[in-house]
């Protein structure tokens, strides 16, 4: 029972124990504990995976992977339980384990039904830990679709509006986009001649270019679906807006970045002649991706379609760095996982502790709160700059690198035709800019507008907690991008030997 | 003798059930109800089936009756199914006034439509075959015309036409089979028709065409699966139950005879064929059962979709393609059999057959909410419960053979499914019960039959050992037949 | 090297920033303010010594210290440092100087402010960002506190947020410089690429491709003039110094941005912050040498902001309006004089910088002038003052030697720097930039004395009533004031072309005696139309002239409608042409095409149904067909 | 395949086809007992006429006709036994009148 199962499993325990506990306080306490020695065990994992003795893969093109842990289940079927640990996943749960201590942290106002409400959230937290651990293509979409499924539950039991239908939308794309994950699954097994599920095996496989070619989109759209590429995109505003807010935090957070996370992983890293071909397309449609989410968002009257419709775009660029198909492109497309997981989760959960008090999400009638609630408001600017990319703050650093990474341009691609489309989505840096001043302004600043807001009150100390933990994170991934450019860089080099081989 | 003992240990616990009722003594206080025999007759006859593991296939009656490995599995299922739904008979059969509705007399029809089943899996040859198969569906005539509601003669009825002419098909084809060898048995037309000479050709395409209708009759495919809706909802559900899985699994024991063992080397030209009805299957099973209302129809078009799936399966030639059909339908009878269990009880106790009438189950009855969710989402195929391992094993057969595009397809239907399915837990779990429904109460038999279908829901899919053994029972099976 | 590592001068504002920001603030703001005026004290202190010393090592650049921030790949990663050299000694100077004045005047100014804790702590983070993008020593830390910058004046702009009007202008200042930061960026991603692709020619390894002293080297020069890029590369970020500097078509947000505090306006919209683009365009200068085409544009932008600003200065009634325009036209003068020198011609160089040292005085002194009368009549508008000679005597002096060392009179020092600015264009041949740049200097003087006779000559106009009199700042703010002024008066005479030149360093040869001469002649006859037309009550006068230009003056009055056009461009075209149709298209098209497969599907199903019809008899139909159907495709399979 | 055999394979497909127009068309539910038994029946013919003109010597088809009656016979029992349940409800024995269970 490596650290990696522990990793996993910690979050399902805590479940467990959830559903022993009797009064709503003990469920909360219980939670807290669970993501609490959760996050101790991350920083533990991030202490070892720097000091223990690195065992480096002497194939360039193979991951070098740490605390592997490797046991055969359906061995007739080379499914084999499969876990390890390389600088993308250890970023990656070092974001997650954030995201859910500050998700419960957030929902502990949570009283109807609570203790189904914290089972559900951490058995998604599990698919999600699961995720970025395996190895096996198998048990990968196994907790892959672990994940997803509790979404529905969360989203329609303890959610808002139009809860149903948007619960049920989001459920059947995501499922959708997990069915095109299973087609080039079984496609990669077979067409591989060797009986695994095994990545690191399938690395080494040249898959024909005929294969690769349809099975290298299938797997992109699959992923790109969860990842809010654009035309499937259309589940994450109503899906954000009408869930909870520690849910919409763990969703747009963390679950959103299995997509990115997916296609750099497996689609570029297994299919690498099918990325050369494709990658050009998926570029130019992440750019409207990145446009059309960032203008979409001038015109939202409520804040969780407006964060919502920022995410859209943020994650847009995600996939835009994975489809610049180089050292700096996939660099930016992690760190900007990172730094958009952390932004997210700020904001949501800022705007549940703003609906908690006003009541109300729609931006126009909200004015003036910055006097009355002082550091919700600074939170809130801060969350709002750190996305539309002012350094110091993580998303200049991601951002930074993705348009770097776009502009440097690869060996397989036309280059004015990728600067082109860089410029564009350089182009959202000021769009951002714009809504993003523009809602604030609107929601804080200026006189105050209904008078019995004048009695909120501001934040509370877990809230407190909870906001000065997100920004801090902010703050340490702009300030010290080195902790994490350190941890990603070898990680990716097996992806970009893979495709120069 | 022994490996005839599972079919003899029914027959008999069925004569002396029927001997107790004889006498009368079920009323009596002291005696056991009826279904303590039955359960402990079927439990003595899987014990003795599994005693058979060790031995080499025996052959009885001149090769007309054989026990190999995988026929073992099919029984075991088979009788796994018949298990399950005795122990559901408790809740709907109310124990004072056993006479009034011959429960005695049920059980006993149960238990001989098992043993039919049981011989058709070891039957060798045409006669066999045919007679087990009437032995198996011939009670179940009767036993969906049981309960007194209004429908229930009007299902049955409509069941057996559809029976009988699926049997007739079936008889016309065996005639034109026994004109290439002269003799019925499995083994010797298999290899007449290995090399058919030109003019034969197209009365071997006779054959077949006569043949698929009785098999899709059995198994619920697309264009014969019409009965099944309407048989389903007339029967009481402890029956629906054991259709949509004992009947199942026979149509798979019928499938593996006639597409391996009889058309094995037709089976590379069957492929366009059987992908056109596995797909037709699936997709109307799935579109369907979305716009159901009635319970018991929706888990009859659920599980013509399953029938889909499953015979994805027999695409290919080899030992995967049959394990990975047994593994799943393992895993669909106790999924199958947990959803029932609470659905019996639900209709049992609240006379509404209707999914609204589901609202609000979460609150009332967590626990066997939770049960059904579970079960339901292991019929959509969602990790980790052991519906999605039996689905990506069954999908994988498919792959194998270069039909990505119908994985496509069966991917999307099973995200059609999932639509389904999330609307009955939506009722459950989302919306809330009226003020005074009760909680649901389940007799003693049917809370532990619920248990054990629902542990094998979780656990049958993660336990590696349990699909290795089936795969080497059916590569002894291919080693042994192949050579 | 100096008694403390210099890295202390950007650690000060910072720790400064971060106690009275996130503690001290909470509990007396004026501690605060204590706090933050006691560190920048140091800070200037600290400067001058920097300075002095590094002006008597007589080095070309020294880097003090830089450390690893980020890395992009291994031959381009980015450090964080400070580089001393004499463009960034002299702005480190100039920095502190403003901002330690400014402290100490805001300590009266904002005295009864209930933000003044908040206030203090966002100088000092302005402080802060300016100095680490002064010593920046390469061009992508130069953008990190470029946007910093932006930030602290967003946040120094909206300090009145509950004024709607306060709070529009800081997000129109954010804005409009964040769009021009895009054209900077992708400027350095440019020259990062170009950079990168010279730098494979190995010519030197210890820089990465983004450092100046990398850039500035001639030989990487050439090689990038050879890349037919660079000047698209410079003129991208030329448009994010035209941002910064509020130049021609980017200039809208600085008079807005007179919302904030005055001492606020002082201090960034006068000295420090606008001059950033000026700075830019002279650290880049070597490489703008090598791409003449970029440094003609230089030229004309900046001379036609420079007339363009004059003309609309002379119709304000905004006292601080009419400032921000003066300081876009001054600052139009800088940017035109870098635009002419070259390195045949290096005057313009050191002119627009000798300009720039003395306008950062001078304007400073102006705003701290006016904020104290604003301060004392509690209006901005002209029309409304009147007479305050008599009641504030200190500030009228100071006033009074701000407006005759901007409009150029002898002996104060805005007579030297304009002079040289005239000189280099005159020498290099720009007859149209000397004989503009000559008009603009009337039009300089003429506005600024109609505001001076306005403000202090002539009855009291104000409409409170007679017996309240405006009475003298208190001290604090009136040394501030005294001290700046001397400095106006003495910063004209310092042998500034010795200590920062371009190419060679030609010696101080004397005054051009022509262009002195026009240039004073100039200036006295904009200074007497003013006295002539302002300084007595009637204004009789006024009205003839602006009935004689008619339409003309209210399309100068209203700054020719630029405002109007950005409002109309953003709100109109974007949001409601581009925004509300894509939030729409989201909203209907691929949302509803979602939807549309759910329906079909369900249709579908629906359609299904009907395959059930209860009737025996069809059910044996469909047997029958399905027999057809196998029959027909295992025909055509197998035959 | 001799010409004979031919002649009798026509004629129980011929019989069989009978059965199922009997089977579509007729309204009350003995004639359709009596179209089932047709179309089973010319099943049987098709193995008797099989074994008599290609393998006398086989028995094998006499064996299988002799159970397929006694199936048939089977199946007409219980489907009159249901009929019987529908005349106990009051229910016509018309199979067009039996669709109340559909889609």
């Amino acid at each position: 029972m490596g650290i990696l199962s522990l990793i996993v499993f910690i979050p399902f325990l805590t479940a467990i124990f959830i559903l022993f506990a009797k009064s709503p306080k003990t469920i909360k306490s219980i939670a807290l504990a669970g993501t609490g020695l959760h996050l101790l065990a991350s920083f533990v994992l991030t202490y070892l995976f720097f000091n223990s003795p690195q065992n480096i893969n002497p194939d360039p093109t193979g991951l070098s992977l740490q605390f592997v842990e490797k046991w055969d289940w359906f061995s007739s079927f080379g499914v084999s339980y499969f876990l390890g640990v390389d600088g993308i996943s250890l970023a990656m749960i070092l974001l997650t384990s954030v995201i859910i201590f500050t998700g419960v942290l957030a929902s502990w106002n949570v009283e109807n039904r609570s203790k189904e409400f914290f089972a559900l959230l951490l058995l998604l937290v599990t698919g999600v830990f699961g995720v970025f651990v395996s190895f096996d293509l198998f048990l990968f979409f196994i907790f892959y679709e672990v994940a997803v499924l509790p979404m529905y539950l969360l989203i329609g039991i303890w959610g808002t509006g139009p809860k149903e239908y948007s619960a049920m939308k989001l459920t059947l794309m995501l499922m959708l986009g997990s069915a095109f994950l299973m087609v080039a699954f079984l496609g990669l097994f077979h067409l591989s001649g060797l009986n695994t599920f095994d990545m690191t095996k399938l690395a080494q496989v040249n898959f024909d270019l005929q294969t690769q070619r349809w099975i290298f989109p299938t797997l992109f759209v699959g992923f790109g679906i969860l990842g809010a590429l654009y035309p499937f995109h259309t589940w994450s505003p109503d899906g954000h807006a009408s869930a909870p807010t520690a849910v919409s935090m763990l969703h747009a957070g963390v679950l959103m970045k299995l997509g990115g996370y997916g296609a750099l992983r497996i689609a570029v890293y297994l299919l690498p002649e099918g990325a050369k071909e494709w990658a050009l397309f998926f570029m130019a449609l992440t750019t409207i991706n990145i446009l059309y989410g960032s203008l979409g968002a001038i015109k939202q009257k409520d804040l969780k379609y407006f964060t919502a419709y920022s995410s859209v775009s943020h994650c847009g660029m995600v996939l835009f760095g994975v489809a610049t198909l180089n050292f700096i492109g996939f660099k930016g497309a992690v760190l900007q996982m990172v730094s958009h997981g952390l932004m997210t989760g700020l904001f949501f959960s800022l705007i549940g502790m703003v609906y908690g008090r006003t009541h109300t999400r729609i931006i126009n009638e909200m004015g003036g709160l910055a006097k009355v609630m002082p550091w919700l408001a600074t939170s809130f600017y801060i969350a709002g700059f750190a996305s539309l990319g002012l350094p110091s703050l993580s998303g200049f650093v991601a951002e930074s690198q993705i348009f770097m990474g776009g502009f440097m341009g690869n060996p397989w691609h036309d280059l004015t035709w990728m600067r082109v489309l860089t410029v564009l989505s350089t182009m959202s840096i000021v769009v951002t800019a714009v809504y993003v001043l523009r809602g604030l302004a609107q929601v804080f600043m200026g006189p105050i507008t209904n008078l019995h807001f004048n009695e909120l009150t501001d934040a509370s100390l877990t809230e407190k907690v909870t906001t000065a933990l997100l920004i801090a994170s902010l703050f340490f991934v702009g300030l010290y991008p080195k902790f994490f450019v350190d941890m990603i860089e070898p990680a990716i080099n097996p992806i970009i030997n893979r495709l120069n081989m | 003798m022994s490996s005839l003992l599972p079919e003899f240990l029914l027959i008999l616990t069925a004569f002396f059930i029927l001997i107790i009722d004889l006498f009368d003594a079920f009323n009596s206080e002291s005696s056991l109800s009826p279904e303590f025999y039955a359960l402990s007759g079927i439990g003595f006859s899987i014990i003795s089936l599994f005693a058979l593991w060790g031995y080499a296939p025996t052959t009885y009656f001149g090769g007309q009756f054989v026990v190999e490995e995988i026929d073992i599995f099919f029984k075991g299922a088979i009788l796994v199914a018949g298990f399950f739904t005795v122990t559901l008979l408790p809740a709907i059969f109310n124990l004072k006034n056993l006479v009034k509705n011959h429960y005695p007399e049920f059980i006993v029809t149960l238990l001989f439509t098992l043993s039919g089943m049981l011989f058709l899996a070891s039957s060798r040859d045409l006669v066999t075959l045919y007679v087990s198969l009437e032995m198996a569906t011939l009670p179940l005539f009767a036993l969906t015309a049981w309960e007194k509601s209004k429908f229930s003669a009007e299902g049955a009825i409509k069941y057996l036409i559809l029976g009988a002419v699926g049997s007739s098909f079936l008889i016309f084809g065996f005639g034109i089979l026994y004109a290439f060898t002269g003799s019925l048995s499995f083994e010797s037309i298999r290899v007449a028709l290995a090399q058919p000479h030109q003019d034969t050709l197209n009365l071997v395409l006779l054959a077949v065409a006569f043949i698929i209708p009785g098999l899709g009759f059995k198994l619920t495919l697309f264009p014969f699966h019409t009965w099944a809706p309407d048989a389903y909802q007339a029967s009481p559900t402890p029956v629906t139950a054991f259709l949509s899985t004992a009947s199942k699994v026979t149509g798979l024991v019928l499938a593996t005879h006639l597409l391996l063992r009889i058309f094995s080397f037709q089976l590379k030209d069957l492929q366009p064929v059987m992908v056109v009805l596995s797909v037709a299957t699936m997709t109307l099973g799935n579109f369907v059962a979305m716009k159901q209302e009635n319970i018991k129809r929706f888990m009859a078009y659920s599980s013509i979709s399953q029938a889909g799936y499953l015979l994805l399966g027999f695409l290919t030639l080899s030992p995967e393609g049959i394990a990975s059909v047994l593994f799943y339908s393992y895993i669909y009878i106790f999924t199958n059999m947990a959803a029932f269990a609470v659905i019996t009880l639900h209709i049992e106790q609240t006379q509404k057959q209707n999914i609204l009438s589901l609202k609000g189950l979460s609150k009332t009855s967590p626990g066997y909410a939770a049960v059904l969710m579970l079960a339901l989402f292991s019929l959509a195929g969602i990790p980790p419960l052991s519906g999605f391992v039996g689905k990506f094993f069954l999908f994988s057969i498919a792959a194998k053979q270069g039909y990505h595009i119908v994985v496509a397809i069966a991917a999307i239907n099973s995200t059609v499914s999932l639509y389904y399915y999330l609307k009955i837990i939506k009722q459950m779990y989302i919306n809330s019960p009226d003020e005074d429904t009760p909680s649901l109460k389940a007799p003693l038999v049917t809370k532990a039959g619920l248990i054990l279908a629902t542990m094998g829901t979780v656990f049958i899919g993660l336990i590696a050992p349990f699909y290795d053994q089936i795969l080497w029972a059916s590569e002894q099976w291919f080693k042994l037949w192949i050579k | 090297m100096v008694l403390l590592p210099t890295w202390m001068i950007l650690a000060i504002p910072l720790l400064s920033f971060i106690i009275n920001g996130l503690f001290v603030r909470r509990f007396s703001g004026h501690l605060a303010a204590k706090i933050g005026t006691i560190a920048i004290g140091f800070n200037f202190l600290f400067s001058l010594a920097l300075a002095y010393y590094f002006f008597q090592s007589g080095e070309l650049s020294t880097l003090e210290w830089h450390t690893e921030w980020l890395r992009f790949q291994s031959n381009l990663i980015i450090h964080i440092g400070v580089m001393i050299d004499p463009l960034s000694a002299m702005m480190l100077v100039v920095v502190n100087t403003i901002s330690f004045f400014v402290h100490i005047y805001s300590l009266g100014y904002m005295h009864d402010d209930e933000g003044v804790g908040r206030f203090f702590s966002y100088l000092s983070l302005f402080t802060f960002s300016m100095l680490g993008l002064v010593v920046a020593p390469n061009l992508f830390q130069m953008y990190v506190f470029w946007e910093l910058v932006g930030v602290s004046s967003f946040l120094l702009i909206g300090f009145y947020y509950t004024k709607p009007s306060a709070v529009s202008a800081a997000k129109k200042a954010f804005i409009v410089t964040r769009f021009a930061d895009l054209g900077f960026l992708i400027g350095i991603l440019l020259l990062g690429y170009l950079g990168l692709s010279v730098n494979q020619g190995q010519i030197s390894s210890v820089y990465s491709p983004l450092d100046f002293l990398f850039l500035n080297n001639p030989d990487v020069g050439l090689q990038l003039a050879s890349s037919g890029l660079l000047t698209t590369g410079l003129l991208l970020i030329f448009i994010g110094a035209a941002g910064k500097s509020a130049l021609f078509p980017l200039h809208i947000w600085l008079p807005d941005a007179m919302e904030g505090p005055t001492p606020v306006s002082a201090l960034i919209h006068a000295a420090t912050m606008v001059v950033a683009g000026v700075y830019l365009v002279a650290r880049l200068f070597p490489l703008f040498n090598l791409a003449p085409v970029a440094l003609e544009v230089v030229s004309w932008v900046g001379l036609f902001t420079s007339l363009f600003a004059a003309v609309i200065a002379c119709t304000q009634d905004d006292i601080k309006r009419v400032l921000a325009f003066s300081t876009l036209s001054q600052i139009g003068y800088m940017i035109f004089a870098l635009g002419v020198a070259s390195d045949l011609y290096p005057l313009g160089y050191t002119a627009s910088l000798f300009h720039l040292f003395t306008h950062a005085f001078f304007k400073a002194l102006l705003f701290l002038g006016a904020g104290s009368i604003i301060h004392a009549v509690h209006t901005n508008d002209v029309w409304q003052m009147g007479g305050l000679k008599k009641y504030m005597p200190i500030t009228h002096i100071t006033f009074l030697v701000a407006v005759l060392s901007i409009s150029g009179i002898f002996p104060f020092s805005g007579f030297f720097s304009k002079d040289e600015i005239l000189t280099a264009a005159l020498e290099s041949g720009h007859m149209t930039h000397y004989l503009v740049g000559l008009f603009v200097a009337l039009l300089t003087s003429f506005y600024m004395g109609r505001i001076y006779f306005l403000t202090f000559w002539g009855q009291s106009r104000s409409h409170e009533n007679a017996s309240h009199h405006p009475h003298e700042s208190t001290w604090v703010m009136t040394l501030p004031l005294v001290l700046l002024a001397i400095l106006a008066l003495s910063s004209g005479w310092l042998p500034f072309a010795n200590y920062l030149w371009f190419a060679h360093k030609h010696d101080h040869h004397s005054l051009n005696m022509t262009v002195a001469f026009s240039g004073t002649l100039a200036a006295i006859i904009g200074l007497s139309s003013a006295w002539f037309l302002y300084s007595k009550n009637n204004f009789s006068k006024v009205q003839k002239i602006q009935t004689g230009m008619g339409q003309a003056y209210q399309i100068i009055k209203a700054k020719f409608y630029f405002d109007e056009l950005y409002l109309f461009v953003t709100h109109k075209i974007v949001f409601n042409k581009i925004a509300g149709p894509i939030a729409w298209f989201d909203k209907k098209v691929v949302d509803g095409g979602v939807d549309l497969t759910g329906e079909m599907s369900q249709t579908f199903g629906q359609k299904l149904t009907l395959i059930q019809t209860g009737q025996v008899q069809n059910y044996i139909i469909w047997f029958i067909v399905g027999f057809i159907t196998v029959l027909t495709l295992y025909y055509n399979t197998v035959l | 395949m001799n010409s004979h055999l031919l002649e009798w394979l026509i004629m129980s497909l011929f019989i069989f086809c009978v059965g199922i127009y009997g089977l579509l068309t007729r309204k009350s539910g003995v004639g359709l007992l009596i179209s089932l038994e047709l179309m089973i029946n010319a099943g049987a013919l098709n193995f008797i006429s099989i074994h008599r003109f290609l393998y006398p010597a086989q028995v094998d088809a006499q064996v299988f006709v002799l159970f397929v009656i006694a199936i048939a016979a089977a199946e007409v029992l219980l489907a009159l036994a249901l009929f019987m349940l529908l005349i106990k409800k009051q229910q016509p024995v018309d199979i067009t009148q039996l669709n109340h269970l559909k889609h």
